[in-house]
């Protein structure tokens, strides 16, 4: 499967996740993010850096409750709660978010 | 509250029965399980350990059909016990927490 | 009682595994309830459908299958562990694009998470491993 | 309803995958929103040492994951002292500074406290 950014095909798994998670730009973020209806603002940004942030500091994509406490960490206790992650990146936070940010999905996902 | 320790390695090549033995309470147990049961022989590396665990209350039991398998039913430490699957399930009930050295 | 068991070994190569079925035969036998088997690490190989065993040797692949079926036992397998070592279901064969999938009947994927349920609903959690 | 659960982590790192399954597994705790804890014993000790480079052999350090620790809900890390002591391993050489360092007495009351013992 595929996804065309500036007339480059992407490789993406049946879920949409990078193939090969060096590709990731800005560009196929925002592909990745409107195949999910979302239209990525500066708060979106924000949480997409901090989770390239996350996995360059641990290796891992986070579960959510990690993310949760990541965020409020680096970005304040208004910011890490999951009703505002939910708010962004519904339905599933940990999920998308790591798919938009260009990380392997989080382990243990179904 | 007791624990129920089981070793599944031989103490003639591994140090797994060692590390057992030195974090077992008083009111524990040891079963000896698969390549666990050659350190149930009196010239296992770790009998002697065996017999004082066993001195300060420390039931050490070994598995039947392991023992019979390897052809040792003659050769084990008098202080040992022998048990099946059914006294397994028992030891598991009578200690709460099951911690497998392996 | 409920018991749950958390099997790490891989059926062939190491007893453990056996150790395991006939521990949750005698926990059976004796009454008690087996709330979840969770096969985890190299337990996951209990999980094809593509041994095949000689028909004079122990085939512990039946055997597990026959015990859940028998005893309506849920069969978890770690779904990381299992796309990490190449046991897959349909679904999972679809999404990562693979010509094949080989997860036996009776076994379900899931997450570690059940591993952590399993430990919290059941009165005893017992270990196999090698 | 939160029980006590111990994992007990006492292989060590890269050779088997065993210690990274038992750090996968407790970190799946937090999943399910609960509180382990985590023992490092016998060759398990050896995944608390600074300096790993472990791109070196294609795979993920334990050190980034072990630091990731305290945003998945591990309640406590103990290390076995006799475990430190047999390779001469001293404070100064471990990553993680939070862990309570057990004597054998102490880890034979620490297992009896539990609800369940994961064993890896």
């Amino acid at each position: 499967m595929f996804l065309v950014v500036n007339n480059k095909q992407i490789a993406i798994d049946g879920d949409g996740y990078l193939i090969d998670t060096q590709q990731w730009t800005p560009e196929i973020a925002t592909a990745i993010a409107a195949q999910e209806n979302i239209q990525i603002s500066d708060a979106h940004w924000e949480i997409i850096y901090l989770l390239q942030d996350f996995y360059r500091e641990f290796e891992i994509s986070p579960a959510m409750r990690a993310l949760v406490k990541y965020t409020e960490k680096k970005l304040g206790a208004h910011k890490g709660k999951s009703i505002y992650l939910l708010q962004l990146f519904p339905p599933s936070p940990a999920k998308l978010a790591s798919k938009i940010a260009g990380l392997p999905r989080p382990a243990n996902c179904l | 509250m007791s624990t129920l320790h089981t070793v599944n390695k031989s103490s003639f090549t591994h140090s797994t029965l060692k590390s057992c033995i030195s974090v077992c309470a008083n009111n524990d147990g040891i079963l000896l399980l698969e390549d666990g049961v050659f350190s149930a022989l009196q010239s296992a590396p770790d009998a002697e350990a065996l017999i004082t665990l066993n001195e300060k209350g420390v039931v050490i039991y070994a598995s039947q059909d392991d023992i019979k398998a390897r052809g040792l039913e003659h050769k084990i430490a008098s202080h040992i016990q022998l048990t099946n699957y059914e006294g397994f399930v028992s030891l598991t009930l009578y200690h709460k927490c099951i911690q497998s050295w392996y | 009682m409920i018991f749950s068991i958390n099997v790490q070994s891989p059926p062939y190569s190491t007893q453990a595994s056996y150790t395991a079925y006939r521990f949750c035969k005698a926990v059976l036998a004796q009454g008690h309830q087996v709330h979840r088997i969770f096969f985890y690490q190299d337990g996951i190989y209990c999980a094809t459908r593509l041994a095949a065993p000689p028909q004079d040797e122990l085939n512990l692949y039946d055997k597990w299958q026959n015990l859940a079926k028998e005893n309506e036992i849920e069969l978890v397998v770690c779904i990381a562990a299992a796309l990490r070592r190449g046991i897959l279901n349909l679904e999972e064969s679809i999404r990562y694009q693979k010509d094949a999938h080989n997860l036996a009947e009776g076994f379900t994927l899931g997450g570690l998470g059940q591993l952590i349920e399993a430990a919290v609903n059941s009165d005893r959690m017992v270990t196999f491993g090698n | 309803m939160q029980k006590k659960i111990l994992l007990i982590s006492r292989h060590a790192p890269y050779g088997s995958s065993t210690a990274k399954e038992a750090l996968d597994a407790a970190l799946a705790a937090a999943v399910y929103e609960q509180s382990l804890s985590l023992l490092f014993m016998d060759d398990g000790v050896f995944q608390l040492l600074k300096d790993q480079q472990a791109q070196q052999i294609n795979q993920k350090n334990f050190s980034s994951i072990l630091a990731a620790l305290p945003f998945y809900d591990i309640e406590n890390i103990y290390i076995h002292q006799e475990s430190l002591k047999k390779r001469i391993i001293e404070n100064k050489d471990l990553l993680i500074e939070h862990a309570a360092i057990l004597t054998n007495e102490q880890i034979s009351t620490l297992l009896n406290d539990q609800d369940h013992i994961l064993s890896f």
